[in-house]
């Protein structure tokens, strides 16, 4: 294909866009901590990003979208980003510059799972448990659905990473969560978002960047990345209000709930963004909001300690956006609206492989670590804070 | 009249307003406040050495109250607060001399 | 037209970086209030832009874009986005992404008016006015100037939304700040910005979206975009110097005052910066500094309580934008400089129909809703601050 | 040259994205003063930018961009920016685009220099430094390299501005910091950070931006503006990584130290960016992490209160970057592994010739104007902070 | 010599503040606190029920005078602080031993 | 029992801990306050006239001692504290009824 220069610019900027995503999951994150874990928590986003990007370029592209292994594991082609190259091949954009916009949805999905252990990772262990899961979960996933694994031969759709980047990140966050275990105090003592203010901007950072995300996955600068930027809003403002709604019937309607739906909505529609209309994405974003805000719900009184509700979010949402997207898909593709059961069938099947795959693999994982190096901090370093315990800083002196 | 003064654990606070409200006393004011114990605080090993975290975030509650009330408060208090490990904090009674409610005007000086 | 890739490039990426805008207006208006009013400010923003998200479309596309009824306002054609394509029609642009990026300065328009009602506005009747006045105030006026109205017919210039944005909401903001009232306490009790590095950051934001505002109402990725560009970086430039200079003779030069400054030239700038070159824009800039200064001074000695500004700063910014345009046009079309009188009369008009308009429907619009339901929080809710009273949160804890 | 609009709106983009870092400098600064000075050090970056825009369309891109004169310096040619026009004419971009590119880069120099003078110079005393700095050191500079100037005709590789950009503002911190002196109490009382999330949330704005910085520099969407944002993001988490590494060996690994290490790997590759690939870009930004951590020791064991390490990161690590090209050069051009000794020594020569000149000029010119209006606020001012004393404003109230 | 602790609305500073410059005081310390008084603090409603505010933020304001001082400075803060509506605070009077100036070394002990 | 109320610059509060600290004296709970003295605060000169800040940080660090340790305590803070200039702040000593150790119920009324 040529390089097309306006396709070029696009996902330059996308790349951009997404990048700002990790510390905008940071932020957003960090405002919902104690003060005294805040910057551990930030820091732990700006982690993610700099050992993925490092793993990706070593390893990472060349498993995902290396060529196909039985299906499961992209073979070890492109290793040290070896034959990517400045010319334009499949798409009609550098084949670098395709491997760097991948990069930062990996790096991306690392930072979302943080919720799992926020305020008692062991900086260290994080360390290690990261660059494996990015390897064992993310890079399967990520060749499953996009570098010509089984799921794509299979024909499950999945635009810009529902399934990829959202269920992956989600149910792992909850797994690891499990394993890792609740909070001091969790339960008794109240632990409150001690700078909303703060999340409210790493919302913002978000909704911007997944402008970058979906209509970015397009890979072009043409009507299929508008469309995609147009529902992809569409759904957040739909999940932003219903989350809102069903939160002033209960109480309050928190900020904290309404930048919550918004991301539900934009989760929601992350795997459909390339093949639904506006009208649909009105519908997947309402409904993710509702669902969400249900699993949230649900994770408190069962009183899981996933402690920043990436599954509830992201796990959840994801799962809705990917059955969506076999229901709703009447751009390009056709869904169970427009009578492909298929489509329908196998997404669904898709996604539940994926929730078992993520969550089972990141269980493990997260066991064998825990019982050799050891995730989490002492007691007294978690009672004083991993800003202090982990990093030597306070957030404010 | 007497003032106490009770420095506790930031996490205890709500359990402390509990049992307070229950026994009958709302009125206090708090401040965010930062303290080390006779115990210089905690230690926190790590590979280069170790770092002493000596000042720990703690809330301090001013309660205002007649002196026969003074050993009831300060054992509800003491029910919230306490958990038994280092840091619970520490409570002192203070005399006053007077006490002035500014929107009556109402002088007390028992 | 046939879609140009460079172009559509372009105006996905300005479409994020107006996005953006609206959450910048949240936070450098979140600065400027008390720190219990902050998320309450935030999160003000936030339901603007998800508001007129789905107001947009639903009917607000259709309404200022759909074809022409009486010059006033546009019809039912393209509601619920139907008829709105993936395809570029008569821009070099999808048509869907045109509509997407109205959107964007559809609900930043919104955002800006949130100063009027700052600190004392109850969330439920805010929902209700929002809706209506992007309906009643923002559509039509859009569709005067950009949807074959009168406006347009008659000529009148307003590239990137002098009169659409900055005139509607700068002067739609003091008429609902005269209905509601003033704060308790005002002119009494101090009442100081409480964060000014977050009003800061806000301003960042605003002067980086600008330049999508701005250079994306090119609808291209050439010579006239790249001149509006620069043209409105020497504005703002120019605008943050001679408040800066203004306010240092009066008293200690505020960092607040550069960076409404800089706004007041962005806004001065923004109908002007198709059709004008730099030497210009450095002179429409700096007057608007001053203008804009020189306003808000005159609105604190009369006592009105516009909160945080968009009177001042947008409103008679704008005014003196739409003038300016008239005065200084050169690139493309002649102003009265260039001895086009006319164009220096119907952009004055249109101007004061605009300010005239958006004042008296906002007026009426706030009445009857504070009437009926009541715009204004108790004056306990009010004394507690709006992030408890409305969304049951603290700002820290 | 025809126009690309692709180009163009890759350019657009980067423009933004640059304009974007001056502000983030100023919050990572800011975070990183005490807070009676925080309003202060953001608001500084805020004028340098105005500052330096209207200096730019008024004389400094003339200056930097007109005809040579001498090697040294260019012609008035485009005093006001006359004939810099809205055409295509050398390369695929709109000239007047080029202008604006080259001006947020010129504008974030001085902010970044910026660390020298923390928390203790006189405002009006540095609006005159700040446009004669500009004036004398940034824009010969930059003719030298891009403008025609003698770097470039002995063919010296500055892709992004190392030497421009990094050498000058690092250099120029330090020369300052001498002249100004230290802070009061500096070694002896503790002087920390008082917002360490605000530091990072600047961090990643100039990573983000640092995109259009290096890959905006291909000046056109293509291959090489792809490599120029894979090798960049490289660089910058090896650096994070390095720095991360070697200060969790002395002590806690401090997220401030992560991010500064991805900040010099980021300044260490930006000479390099167009000229390398990604296997390259991860030693360069390695080693600039452990070189600029080095020197930020030796600085501290000096006593020298250059106070936010401009020069331990921008000045040492431009150095790296310039020589580094010099070796590594492997893309479009050789350097000293492809045996081209050369590059390496004109690319060495160039950047000592730029040590010397910035430092020099800095230093006299500071002490000019240390003398005649002088340079530092009163023993009072700086105690009570130039939040107050310099702009009559506090940053929590 | 008495430490008189005020606890005052926040928005009332800049007024005591005044009054007490007026009447010759200068020298204070005030810290941001957060208080509820006897009437449980602030009951809101809303559709799903009530919420009760109970912390507000307050400003504490500590001044150091002679024992002679203490009426007039009471009556001068009142002044300064009275709204009439709830919350206007309190003030109490607590005895002090000593005061040293660090400066100076100067004690006074009255 | 004693209360001793140490107004400080914020800039001396590492040499008074470590004063205190080699003086044997580890307790403290420390509070960020504002404060004026009697000078008003600082007056600056600008162009278009003067302004005066007249709160300006300080740390109010608390200590309570029995009461023969109060003149050491005193000596070894004022000497962390000396900077000889203006607002180095007071020193004040506030008799104490009786003092609680939350954890382990111990009572002091010396
Ligand atoms: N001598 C003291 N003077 C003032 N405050 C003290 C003193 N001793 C303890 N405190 C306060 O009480 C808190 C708890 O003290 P600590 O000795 O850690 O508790 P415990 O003895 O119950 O373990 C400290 O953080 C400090 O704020
Ligand atoms: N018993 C008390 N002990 C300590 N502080 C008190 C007490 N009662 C009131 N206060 C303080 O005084 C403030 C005002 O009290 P409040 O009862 O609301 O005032 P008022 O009685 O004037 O309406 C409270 O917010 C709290 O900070
Ligand atoms: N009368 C007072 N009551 C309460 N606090 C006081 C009083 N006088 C001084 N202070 C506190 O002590 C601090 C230092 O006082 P100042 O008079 O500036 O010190 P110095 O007299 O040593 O120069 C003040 O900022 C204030 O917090």
């Amino acid at each position: 294909m040529t390089l097309d220069s306006g396709a070029t610019a696009w996902i330059l900027a996308s790349t951009c866009l997404v990048m700002l995503m990790t510390p905008g999951v940071g932020l957003f994150y960090g405002g919902l901590v104690r003060r005294k874990n805040v910057i551990a928590m930030v820091a732990l986003a700006f982690l993610c990003y700099a050992l993925v990007s490092v793993q990706w370029v070593f390893c990472g592209y060349s498993l995902a979208f290396g060529s196909d292994i039985g299906g499961f594991i992209g073979g070890p082609d492109f290793i040290g980003l070896s034959g990517v190259g400045m010319e334009a091949t499949s798409l009609p954009i550098p084949d670098i510059l395709f491997a760097a916009f991948q990069l930062v949805f990996a790096a991306l999905t690392l930072a979302i799972l943080t919720s799992g252990v926020a305020e008692r990772i062991r900086l260290s262990a994080f360390v290690v448990f990261g660059l494996l899961w990015t390897t064992l979960v993310y890079d399967p996933l990520a060749h499953w659905a996009w570098g010509g694994g089984w799921a794509a031969s299979l024909g499950a759709l999945d635009f810009a990473g529902g399934t990829v980047v959202h269920i992956s990140s989600g149910f792992g966050a909850l797994a690891i969560a499990l394993v890792i275990g609740k909070r001091m105090g969790f339960g008794e003592n109240s632990i409150e978002p001690h700078n909303i203010p703060m999340t409210l901007l790493g919302a913002a950072l978000l909704w911007f960047g997944w402008f970058g995300f979906n209509a970015g996955s397009a890979i072009a600068a043409d009507g299929l990345a508008s469309n995609a930027l147009m529902v992809t809003n569409t759904a957040a403002a739909a999940g932003a209000l219903t989350w809102l709604l069903a939160s002033s019937i209960r109480g309050k309607p928190s900020s904290v709930g309404m930048v919550s739906g918004a991301i539900a909505g934009l989760v929601g529609i992350t795997p459909a963004a390339g093949f639904v209309d506006v009208p649909s994405s009105l519908v997947i974003g309402a409904v993710a909001g509702l669902i969400c805000y249900g699993a949230l719900l649900w994770r408190l009184k069962k009183g899981f300690d996933e402690s920043l509700d990436a599954w509830a979010i992201h796990g959840v949402g994801g799962l809705w956006g990917a059955i969506a997207t076999g229901i709703f898909a009447s751009v390009g593709q056709t869904g169970l609206l427009a009578g492909n059961a298929y489509q329908f069938g196998i997404n669904t099947i898709d996604a539940l492989i994926a929730v078992g795959y993520a969550f089972v693999v990141t269980y493990i994982l997260a066991m064998i670590i825990d019982k050799t190096i050891g995730l989490r901090v002492t007691e007294d370093e978690e009672y004083v804070g991993l800003d202090i315990s982990q990093h030597g800083e306070r957030a404010r002196s | 009249m007497k003032l106490i003064k009770a420095i506790i654990k930031p996490e205890r606070l709500d359990a402390v307003k509990k049992a307070l409200e229950d026994a009958g006393y709302f009125g206090m004011t708090i401040t965010e406040v930062q303290g080390r114990g006779e115990q210089k605080g905690i230690s926190l090993q790590y590979r280069g050495g170790t770092i002493e975290v000596d000042l720990i975030p703690k809330i301090e509650m001013e309660i205002l109250v007649s002196a026969d009330k003074v050993d009831h408060v300060i054992e509800t208090i003491k029910k919230g607060a306490y958990t038994g490990k280092i840091g619970d904090g520490r409570i002192f009674v203070i005399p006053v001399d007077a006490s002035i409610k500014i929107r009556t005007g109402e002088v007390i000086t028992e």
